[in-house]
């Protein structure tokens, strides 16, 4: 029976291990090919709809509270970035976040963010480097990206045409802008 | 209704930022933040905020004494006061001549003030006329004079923001002047590579992206191995360099001959530190250098200087927007003080002692045929107390126990003096030994100009009602001049700046109708009553007489030493919370509760090997002197070296009366030490 | 004559009948993980501030002679982090209804400290 | 309300010069609602905040986005201090009558004073404390990478 216990927790802290290898493997992220971006600003609509509870653009125009974006592309001399979370690796807004409202997934590295916790002390604001929290109005809390758990793909990923966004391993993401300079060589 | 508010110059620091007292029955109430402030946007450090309780501080001296030989006061009134030093005054110049006589000027009073008193002293006859920028920036003045034309800052502080790289080196502004920081920040968040010079670990270090922690007094070495390095790749402006400068021919081969894998040993830093130092410096559109009181004060202060102004030019990173050579001065008025004349070798608006047909000139403003020359400075003036040669010391505002170095020979010489009168606003440490205290009034007592760091003159008006017996400084010497029979009347400011407007050029345009209406003040040069003033020095041509600036060459390796094992290098500065001698700042309880007692920081492994804890009473043993300190263990300091504030009457007794050839700077930075806990 | 009578069960500990008290009737003291209030005297007619301040409603006036002193003793929480008494668990488990997300085991001081090394 | 001033740190600029905890002692007769080590840190001014959620008195309230001690309804209970998850609710023994009694305090934006805004923000040196619009804020932080984005 002891055995059996422990091989409950053994058992269990194996498939969290072999979870974290597989997930490490398979970690994807959205990354931002600066040059593509034309600055079209479909990314940031999406996500608002995405936000949104009716997941529909004409219904979530009336929606209260209004969704909102949580990617801002920023213009600035002429250029174009879409800034959004990166989910830092030891994020400073979750290390700031005093009422535990921002959690990390210890996995996946997703910062997320639960409501209900949220006091709008902006800690998380002001100590995230990229300024990519922002606040709602309406219930007076912070709101940030969250890749969009339900999707397979974040919903900014796949509004972007002009590929200026992708959600790729980094492996991939690394193969695919090596090829793109072959093809550009030759 | 809102209560009147008067807007008054800092009396801190160098920076000069300026803030309203709100006054209420003939008292000053509260403070009120000046936001339209071109220096630092209305920001006050936490002396600036405690001013309040400066001025109403039960320990100000109210009425003159005199201490008779057994060292009691005695309450005079003025008139006798200065009756019987000006009686004695000229009893010393009949028996042993004017020389006997040396005069200590102030950087803590104002540019009329200043004036004033060297007038004072040079028409009384005395050479020896002399203030705390010897201790400070002496270094700048010359090195900067003779290599751009003129000692000053090149830009205002606040144009640091436009600079793309910043090179601190020798400086802890971030606590010295905090409002510093802020345009330093700013380019930071525009960009702006940041590389800190310093030995030690800082609030100023903080906000660097490359901390180059060299051995203390090796500045020299790493600023040729810069500029070594610059050559070496090619990096240095041909163009600026050739057009704008020369002397060039007698640094290059010096610089080619540095080994830069030696130096990087030498001063104990990544010789890639070094490289990513140069490259970042000379790659950026526009770079600036901060230096402080780390560079100026060693026995090659000047060389020091010298190679900062080098590196500038190699560059050709001067006279633009954001791209400069900025010395951070000590005091509200150093600068002014400076520009005054109320040192030993310049006359007002640094006109060489030596150069007699402008001395002349001067002179003639003054009704006088001529002025003595080849005067002492503070530290020598000490010397020659000691020899006897000096016999009075008229002492403005300062306390040179506490701030020269070898406190205990300063001390046996003071009290050699036949005749030591100081003018103070608080019983000092100097003031037990004085025979004379006469009490000054404060800054918003009294009106004047004072230049700040960035050569702004701002004028200060008075706002309020000397307490009690206290008078301005102008008052005191323009009454000691009517007694010593120099002039007839007292002049008012104004008086004094219009005649400065006359004498130097430099101020030329500062006229006090055009000052009192703008609190920004004007920046000098400001030769002409219409001019503008000029914030960035150098953009046309240098101030030397052929429009160039010049290289002077510097030879570090001459200077490298070699320390010995158990001797720790002593390193005094400043934190944020007191100010110079500490006379002012130990006593506001507001501010000395986060340093109340006397620190020395040591390192972990070097506390370990010598057995010191945390908290520990410990004896630091100086060439001639032992002080006791509590210990503080940090790494925030390099193994081998000690950190110790110089607010306390202490620190002062560690440090060496070495002197810089040139400048006659004391060596501050560079003592030597033993430490070992007390009773051992 | 008037006395003070404090419900053990419902006090919390607070300082608010402390505050509020100007006769100096009600003591508190705090040793080392105890605090111990103390009613050692009568009170004077017609202050009810105590009464109105008390947070639980615990407080209560009754009309006898003033015989046994009344003394109640409440455990102090210590901080998880310094180990120091930060205030008593009544307090917490009060607070802890109303203000859930809060992590209520460290004292505010470590908070302060905790917050600004983050 | 949504384009108020409101407090925001910049939590990497502080130089630890003490200017505002000297600064906001000054305002508030001796009472400083700030206190530094490293960072500044000082009521944040939470928009749902835990220590009006715990007052039982109601004695705190937001005016004009600022969390404030309402004085007579307080009956300095300690219960909000323990409620701030930043402990940015001070506590000061002050003396009455002889014996020794706390008295809590709180920043309070400098709300009743006539500088237009907290005085710790005015007087930081460094600008680490600023007192700006949320929007604003944020704003200026992604400028701030772009331009580091642009140096390259």
């Amino acid at each position: 029976m002891n055995v059996e216990i422990k091989g409950i927790r053994f058992f269990a802290w194996v498939v969290e291990e072999s979870n974290y290898l597989q997930g490490e493997d398979r970690m994807k992220e959205i990354f931002v090919r600066i040059e593509r971006c034309v600055g079209c600003h479909s990314c940031e609509l999406a996500c608002a709809v995405e936000h949104s509870r009716s997941k529909n653009l004409y219904e979530a125009i009336y929606e209260i509270p209004r969704p909102k974006r949580r990617l801002y592309v920023e213009q600035m001399e002429g250029r174009r970035i879409p800034f959004l979370c990166r989910h830092c690796e030891d994020a400073p807004c979750v290390r700031a976040c005093r009422t535990n409202a921002l959690l990390q997934d210890p996995v996946t590295r997703i910062v997320t963010h639960s409501p209900e916790r949220c006091i709008g002390c902006w800690l998380c604001a002001m100590t995230c480097p990229y300024g990519v929290i922002n606040r709602e109005e309406e219930r007076r809390i912070a709101i940030k990206c969250d890749r969009c758990p339900q999707r397979e793909e974040p919903a900014c990923v796949k509004a972007c045409l002009t590929g200026a966004l992708v959600f790729l391993e980094e492996q991939d993401f690394a193969s695919l802008v090596r090829r793109e300079a072959i093809s550009r060589t030759f | 209704m809102r209560d009147p508010i008067s807007s008054v110059v800092c009396p801190y620091c160098g920076a000069g930022c300026r803030f309203g007292l709100v006054i209420k029955d003939g008292r000053a109430r509260d403070i009120c933040y000046d936001s339209d402030h071109p220096v630092a946007q209305g920001a006050l450090c936490p002396k600036g905020n405690s001013a309040l309780d400066l001025l109403y501080h039960p320990d100000r001296l109210l009425f003159p004494y005199r201490r008779d030989s057994h060292g009691r006061r005695h309450r005079i009134s003025w008139d006798e006061a200065l009756k019987t030093i000006s009686t004695k005054l000229l009893q010393i110049r009949s028996d042993f001549g004017p020389e006997a006589v040396g005069f200590l000027a102030s950087a803590k009073v104002s540019n009329e003030e200043n004036y004033l008193f060297q007038k004072l002293a040079r028409i009384f006859g005395s050479p020896n006329i002399d203030h705390c920028a010897r201790l400070c920036h002496a270094p700048s003045i010359v090195a900067l004079s003779r290599s751009f034309g003129s000692g000053a800052m090149t830009n205002p502080i606040k144009d640091l923001e436009n600079a793309r790289c910043i090179l601190i080196i020798g400086s802890n502004f971030a606590e010295n002047h905090p409002v510093v920081s802020r345009w330093v920040w700013n380019a930071r968040d525009r960009g702006a590579y940041i590389i800190s010079v310093d030995p030690r670990v800082t609030p100023t270090t903080k906000m660097a992206h490359l901390h180059l922690m060299i051995r203390p007094g090796t500045d020299g070495l790493l600023l040729n191995a810069m500029m070594a390095q610059i050559l070496r790749e090619g990096l240095e402006n041909r163009d600026f360099i050739r057009s704008r400068t020369e002397g060039f021919q007698e640094l290059e081969p010096i610089l080619r001959s540095v080994n830069i894998e030696k130096v990087s040993k030498q001063i104990g830093v990544p010789l890639g530190d070094i490289i990513t130092a140069a490259r970042r410096y000379a790659n950026s559109s526009a770079s600036s250098i901060i230096y402080c009181m780390g560079v100026t004060q060693h026995r090659s202060g000047t060389d020091f200087v010298a190679s900062c102004a080098n590196l500038a030019l190699l560059c050709g990173h001067i006279g633009r927007s954001g791209a400069g050579v900025f010395p951070l001065r000590g005091q509200n008025n150093v600068q002014g003080a400076s520009d005054m004349g109320a040192l030993s070798e310049f006359l007002p608006g640094y006109v060489p002692v030596g150069d007699v047909e402008r001395r002349r000139s001067i002179v003639s403003l003054w009704n006088q045929k001529d002025i003595p020359v080849g005067g002492l400075t503070i530290t020598e003036m000490v010397d020659e107390i000691l020899s006897g040669k000096i016999r009075a010391l008229f002492v403005l505002g300062e306390n040179p126990l506490v701030s020269d170095p070898s406190g205990a020979e300063t001390e046996r010489a003071l009290s050699r003096l036949d005749l030591l009168v100081l003018e103070d606003i608080f019983p000092t440490e100097t003031a037990e030994l004085a025979h004379f205290v006469l009490p000054a009034a404060m800054w918003a007592e009294k009106s004047g100009s004072y230049t700040n760091t960035e050569r702004r003159v701002q004028w200060s008006p008075k706002v309020l009602d000397p307490q009690g017996e206290s008078k301005p400084d102008l008052w005191i010497i323009g009454n000691l001049g009517r007694w010593l029979g120099i002039w007839e009347s007292i002049p008012t400011p104004e008086e004094v700046l219009r005649e400065i407007n006359k004498v130097v050029p430099l101020y030329g345009g500062i006229t006090p109708e055009r000052l009192l209406g703008r609190r920004e003040g004007l920046i000098w040069p400001c030769p002409e009553e219409n001019h503008p003033g000029s914030p960035i020095l150098y953009v046309e041509r240098f101030n030397r007489e052929n429009g160039l600036a010049k290289f002077y060459p510097y030879d570090a390796d001459r200077d490298a030493t070699p320390t010995e094992e158990d001797t720790f290098s002593l390193i005094t500065g400043r934190v944020v919370v007191h100010y110079n001698s500490g006379s002012i700042t130990r006593r506001i309880e507001a501010l000395s509760r986060y340093e109340p007692k006397l620190e020395v920081t040591i390192h972990p492994k070097d506390a370990e090997k010598l057995g010191i804890r945390a908290g520990d009473l410990v004896t630091v043993r100086g060439e001639r002197e032992a002080v006791d300190a509590i210990a503080k263990i940090s790494s925030q300091v390099r193994e081998g070296s000690l950190f110790m504030p110089f607010h306390f009457p202490e620190a002062n007794r560690l440090t060496p009366r070495d002197l810089d050839p040139l400048a006659r700077i004391p060596s501050f930075k560079d003592a030597k030490c033993k430490i070992s806990t007390k009773g051992t | 004559m008037r006395r003070l009578l404090i419900n053990e069960k419902l006090c919390i500990g607070c300082y608010a009948c402390y505050n509020a008290c100007e006769h100096g009737v009600v003591r508190l003291n705090d040793e080392g993980y105890l605090r111990k209030i103390s009613i050692l005297e009568a009170c004077r007619e017609g202050c009810i501030y105590c009464k109105d301040i008390c947070p639980t409603g615990a407080i209560a006036f009754v009309y006898e002679d003033f015989k046994v002193p009344q003394e109640i003793l409440l455990a102090m929480a210590s901080c998880v982090s310094c180990g120091l008494p930060m205030a008593t668990e009544k307090m917490i488990e009060f607070l802890s209804k109303r203000v859930e997300h809060i992590n209520l085991k460290v004292c505010p001081d470590c908070r302060r400290r905790s917050s600004q090394q983050a | 309300m949504g384009s108020s001033l409101r407090i925001f740190l910049r939590p990497e600029r502080c130089i630890n010069c003490y200017a505002c905890e000297v600064a906001c002692e000054k305002t508030h007769e001796g009472m400083g609602n700030i206190k530094v080590q490293g960072v500044p840190l000082v009521c944040l001014h939470c928009e749902v905040p835990p220590c009006i959620t715990s007052c039982y008195r109601g004695a705190l309230e937001i005016k004009e986005g600022i969390v404030v001690i309402r004085k007579d309804y307080c009956t300095n209970c300690g219960i909000c201090v323990l409620s701030c998850p930043f402990g940015a609710i001070m506590v000061t023994e002050v003396e009455r009558d002889g014996k020794k009694i706390p008295r809590i305090h709180k920043c309070d934006g400098c709300w009743e004073r006539p500088y237009g805004f907290a005085v710790c923000a005015l007087t930081c040196p460094s600008g680490a404390i600023g007192w700006e619009r949320f929007e604003d804020a944020v704003v200026s932080k992604r400028e701030k990478v772009y331009r580091l984005y642009l140096r390259g």
